[in-house]
């Protein structure tokens, strides 16, 4: 047997602090099995422990929020006894090994977090990011993940509507992969973990129990033997259909009164499921592992209780509706095993063979948790962009801008995702700012986005947390509908280095201040540290998942345009180059000062445009994001296949640059929308019309052919993959 | 001179199509059957007519490109 | 008419299917679980959209074997109705009730987006809501819909006139001679690939797949 | 008893993943490669002891699931 020590512990990731405290809880040596548990509940992954002081800074409450963060996904009131449950979570590590099951299995875990609590998923949404597209393993990363993406979300049926990908050679060895689900749930039947009832029967349900992914720290141990390919720890492989099952059963039984609680089995499996479900109802649980549902033979506690096999729930039942609860479950041709009971002595006990694995108190597990204020060195603020040269003409700026992997069209991609299944999908990719997804049987809908400008946080943290939150915020605005609640996910470097929990604490220090100011809460994420390779972090990439809701579904605008338009620019525009995309593709630089977020204006600009789309007075709509107002308005054309004259005088930086809290719309009657901006005191011009032909006209007369355009938008993902 | 590769998820791999065709044949009446798995088999021509060679470069090819040797391993037979 | 949907597990459109036959036929179908081995009394049997059983070994392989299909097949050697969508196009090749086979798509990935269809006949009571050489639109979704049958078997079905549907707007899975759907020898029986059921309401972007369901509620 | 089951589209169908695997290898500097065909391997535990009979059984599910006959072609074999 393996001798449990401090070495042991450190190899399991526990410092000699940690194990400290683990002796102190314990009384004395803890077993193998509890040392696993302790290792895995004070990771990083599960016990927040060098984000949780930071994340405390985030508003969490409106009037509308059901449960913020704390919960398996987050929960708003959305009207008519409504609830949307969301949540994103990333798979970032998995999706670099296995592409296509990193990323499929990262849809699949995120899915659970939201029909645990209830709701039927009815969107997905992807916020990817990679490496430099020159380099072949960013080509494999790129298919895998799309493929896998798709594999998992196209067969359990759940619309893909929505996402975003970015590329840049600080994710070459470290690919993002954020995946967020949406669900809806009657807001009188939501179900939480907080298990309940001495002596109520612990069930399992769902795909029997591997040797997947069990923490890396198990190849010290010398119970495995490295050269032995059978024990090691291997990658998680989805089975959508399986998952699909669970969906289905799940939610048929919690039309029932049969469930006291109910937790997915996500990282760190029946661990972490079992001691939160204790934990957070201070009730204690006794679990039998010879009941565990196993897929390979032989397998020691340890392994089952720190497996991460996919597919699976755990679940706390009235004993007498267990058998009814079995009926549901074995139909869908799931597993179901009852596994243990609920007791009241505040401790979780496993046994295994007869034998006590573990035997642990579940307070101090929780409550000793390591907490760490680490050391933050802030991100120096960047000086102010200067005046650019630069003669690029403003069309060929403009044809190469809409060309580059950061602004082509991704068709190639949502074109390989399901984003009409379910019947509900009123926008699907690339025909409004945020996608809109109907609420089956009534005529209100979502309006789902999401986003992160990393290079915007990489130069000024709180400025790019605040953009994050703002844009999403817009996105949601330029459909016409209310933004309400945000879910997010803090993609970071090494928390331990003091410049990286700087640009951490900063982000979330501008987030906090934008969902403030926006009343536009947080009420779920996730925090994914250490994405370095050889020591090179990643861009700081706090991704943002927004929900709003429009209450007439009917009133909707995309950002197509049509002949016989008005095009009038709201918002302040200064012409801010300064980590701009013109800056970095037509220039070649990198630097300046990102575009500073008004806080009160975004507020002002959105409320004012919402108001007039919801009026009728707005027949298209779309923000002004990535690569500035030229590249908005030629993205409006394009997916109205519709000829625009422009008129507005302006140079590159007017035409190109990034300011916020702006939008292009498209009216019947620009006068009537300028009377009505300049009574609120909203700046907005004219900017031009659009016209029954195929050509963008710039305001110098030179004229683009729609299909010239088109074909610049359209080629890189299809090139590059031919 | 052809070459068969077989591509197979190593053991300890989850197969769900493995499993679920093995349902499927109990449900079919064949109770008989125990553990199913299923792989992939890709059968090449190569213009090689040294069997030792062409096994190498079938191998080189399945390590390359036929198989996904995180979760997969494979296996090459020469055929004439 | 009255219609009856098939469940079997992991289909994943019969939402979508449902919300058009309410729609069209001003009545709940019914459905029908796979294990039963009787249909109720209808007159259409519809296959719905997904991935049965994941799709795993090969799409509509399983579900082809699932007790009520053995009903089905009466049901139509009895004359009834099928429709077949995606997944349950292939369902019913993977069955016999039609023939052919649906492979995996030409390019090798999942293809979602509208396509167009042109409506081959319009005298059969699925497709009397055209006109002959109509052209509409329909979402696709799937990643197994290249269709494919021997040569003899294709001349046939052009011969016989039995081809419902073809890709008005190219031939993007690979399906032999753009076939999008196709009819079975008494036309009673119809698979197609593309979603109808997905076009049924002006909010959701057209009403182009209404014309099948209106006409099915009429006869 | 063990049968494995191989399932490959018959010959006159098109192979599309055999297509793009030809093409891949090509691409990867695999200049030797000639047609490539893909199929599928399904290997299957049999209670069965009969060595004959395992064979009969698992060419009987080969028919009646493993393979689609309209488009496919199976072998059996049965390993120790
Ligand atoms: N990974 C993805 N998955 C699905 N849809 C995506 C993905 N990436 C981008 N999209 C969709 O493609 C469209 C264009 O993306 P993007 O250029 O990021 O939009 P915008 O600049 O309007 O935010 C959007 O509708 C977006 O939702
Ligand atoms: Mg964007």
């Amino acid at each position: 047997m393996t001798q449990v020590n401090a070495d042991l512990a450190k190899s399991f990731g526990l410092n000699a602090e940690e194990w400290g405290k683990v002796l102190e809880i314990m009384g004395r040596e803890p077993t193998f099995t509890e040392l696993g548990i302790f290792s895995v509940m004070w990771s990083e992954h599960c016990s927040y422990k060098s984000s949780r002081v930071w994340l405390k800074e985030l508003p969490t409450k409106a009037p509308w929020v059901i449960h913020g963060p704390g919960e398996n996904a987050g929960v708003i009131d959305i009207g008519e006894g409504l609830a949307a449950v969301f949540k994103m979570e990333s798979h970032n590590h998995p999706s670099f090994i296995e592409p296509y099951q990193g990323a499929a299995t990262g849809v699949g875990g995120i899915l659970r977090d939201v029909f645990t609590m209830g709701a039927r998923p009815i969107a997905n949404l992807n916020a990817l990011r990679f490496g430099d597209p020159k380099l072949p393993v960013t080509k494999r990363v790129v298919d895998g993940v799309v493929r896998g993406i798709g594999g998992y979300g196209n067969c359990v049926g759940v619309p893909t509507v929505g996402g975003e990908v970015n590329f840049h050679p600080a994710y070459n060895g470290n690919p993002l992969v954020n995946a967020m689900t949406v669900g809806i749930a009657r807001t009188d039947k939501i179900f939480l973990s907080a298990a309940a009832g001495v002596g109520n029967p612990v069930v399992y349900v769902g795909s029997k129990t591997g040797r997947d992914g069990i923490h890396g720290a198990t190849m010290a141990s010398t119970e495995f033997d490295a050269s032995s390919e059978e024990k090691r720890p291997t990658v998680q492989v989805g089975d959508p259909f399986t998952e699909k099952l669970l969906i289905e059963a799940c939610l048929e039984l919690m039309q029932t009164d049969a469930i006291v609680a109910i937790q997915d089995m996500g990282a760190a499996g029946l661990t972490s499921s079992s001691v939160e479900m204790a934990g957070k109802g201070g009730v204690g649980i006794e679990l039998v592992l010879d009941d565990v549902p196993q897929r390979e033979t032989g397998m020691s506690a340890y392994e089952m209780m720190l497996s991460e096999s996919q597919e699976r729930m755990l679940l706390v039942l009235k004993p007498e509706r267990s058998e009814m609860a079995r009926a549901i479950i074995e139909k869908w041709d799931l597993d179901y095993a009852i596994i243990g009971h609920i007791t009241d002595s505040g401790r979780i006990v496993v046994k295994h063979k007869g034998a006590i694995e573990a035997d642990i108190p579940l307070a101090p597990l929780s409550d000793a948790a390591p907490l760490y204020r680490r050391p933050t060195a802030e991100t120096p603020k960047p000086a102010k962009l200067g005046p650019v040269e630069g003669s690029t003409p403003l069309d060929q700026a403009l044809l190469k801008l809409i060309a580059c992997p950061d602004l082509c069209s991704r068709r190639w991609i949502y074109d390989q995702y399901d984003s009409t299944v379910g019947g509900q999908t009123v926008k699907r990719p690339a025909q409004a700012d945020a996608a809109i997804v109907r609420l089956e049987g009534t005529n209100r809908a979502l309006a789902i986005t999401t986003d992160v400008t990393p290079r915007y946080v990489v130069a000024d943290p709180e400025e790019g947390g605040k953009q994050a939150v703002a844009e999403t915020w817009r996105n949601i605005t330029a459909t016409g509908a209310l933004p309400l609640a945000i879910t997010d996910n803090m993609n970071f470097g090494n928390p331990e280095k003091p410049e990286i929990m700087g640009q951490f604490a900063s982000a979330i220090k501008g987030m906090a201040a934008a969902c403030e100011a926006l009343d536009y809460p947080v009420v779920s994420g996730n925090v994914s540290l250490y994405n370095e390779t050889e020591g090179r972090p990643i861009l700081p990439t706090p991704a943002i998942g927004g929900v709003g809701v429009i209450n007439d579904v009917s009133k909707a605008v995309g950002y197509a345009i049509a002949p016989g338009q008005e095009l009038v620019l709201v918002g302040q525009t200064h012409g801010e180059l300064g980590c701009s995309l013109y800056l970095r593709e037509i220039l070649g630089r990198e630097d300046g000062a990102p575009p500073p977020v008004d806080l009160d204006a975004e507020r002002r600009n959105g409320d004012f445009v919402r108001a007039q789309i919801l009026a009728g007075h707005v027949a298209a709509c779309h923000d002004i994001a990535d690569g500035g107002l030229l590249i908005a308005v030629a993205e409006m054309a394009l997916a109205g296949d519709t000829g625009v004259e422009l008129a507005a005088a302006g140079d590159a930086a007017f035409w190109f640059g990034e300011d916020q809290a702006r939008y292009v719309v498209a009216v019947r009657d620009a006068a009537a929308l300028l009377k009505a901006a300049a009574a609120a005191g909203i700046p907005a011009q004219r900017i031009g019309h659009t016209v029954n032909s195929d050509k963008l006209t710039l305001p110098n007369g030179v004229a683009i052919s729609l299909a010239q355009l088109r074909d610049a938008h359209e080629g890189f993902f299809p090139r590059w993959f031919a | 001179m052809k070459a068969i590769v077989n591509v197979m998820l190593k053991n300890g791999v989850l197969d769900p199509q493995g499993k679920a065709i093995e349902h499927a044949l109990h449900n079919l009446g064949f109770a008989q059957v125990g553990e199913v798995r299923m792989g992939k088999v890709i059968e090449l021509e190569l213009a090689e007519i040294d069997p030792a060679k062409a096994k190498a470069a079938a191998e080189e090819m399945a390590r390359k490109l036929l198989a996904n040797t995180v979760i997969e391993s494979f296996k090459v037979e020469i055929a004439a | 008419m009255k219609a009856a949907i098939l469940h079997f597990p992991g289909i994943n459109r019969e939402r979508d299917m449902i919300i058009a036959v309410r729609q069209s036929f001003g009545a709940e179908p019914q459905i029908v679980w796979h294990k039963e081995t009787e249909l109720p009394a209808v007159d259409l049997v519809i296959l719905p959209g997904g991935f049965s059983f994941g799709d795993y070994l090969r799409c509509g392989a399983m579900a082809a074997q699932s007790p009520i299909m053995q009903a089905v097949k009466r049901h139509a050697e009895r004359g009834g109705y099928v429709l077949g969508v995606c997944n349950g196009f292939q369902i019913l090749t993977e069955a016999g009730l039609l023939p052919g086979a649906l492979l995996r798509n030409a390019g090798l990935r999942f293809l979602s987006m509208d396509t167009l269809l042109r409506v081959e006949r319009n005298d059969t009571v699925f497709t009397k809501g055209w006109a002959k050489g109509a052209t509409f639109r329909a979402p696709m979704a799937h990643g197994d819909g290249n269709y494919t049958a021997d040569v003899a078997t294709l001349d046939r079905l052009e011969g016989e006139n039995l081809v419902a549907f073809r890709y008005a707007d190219g031939n993007r899975n690979g399906s032999a001679r753009d076939i999008a759907g196709i009819f079975s020898s008494n036309l009673r029986v119809l698979g197609l690939m593309p979603h109808p059921e997905n076009l049924v309401d002006p909010l959701l972007g057209g009403t182009d797949g209404k014309p099948l369901f209106d006409a099915l509620a009429a006869a």
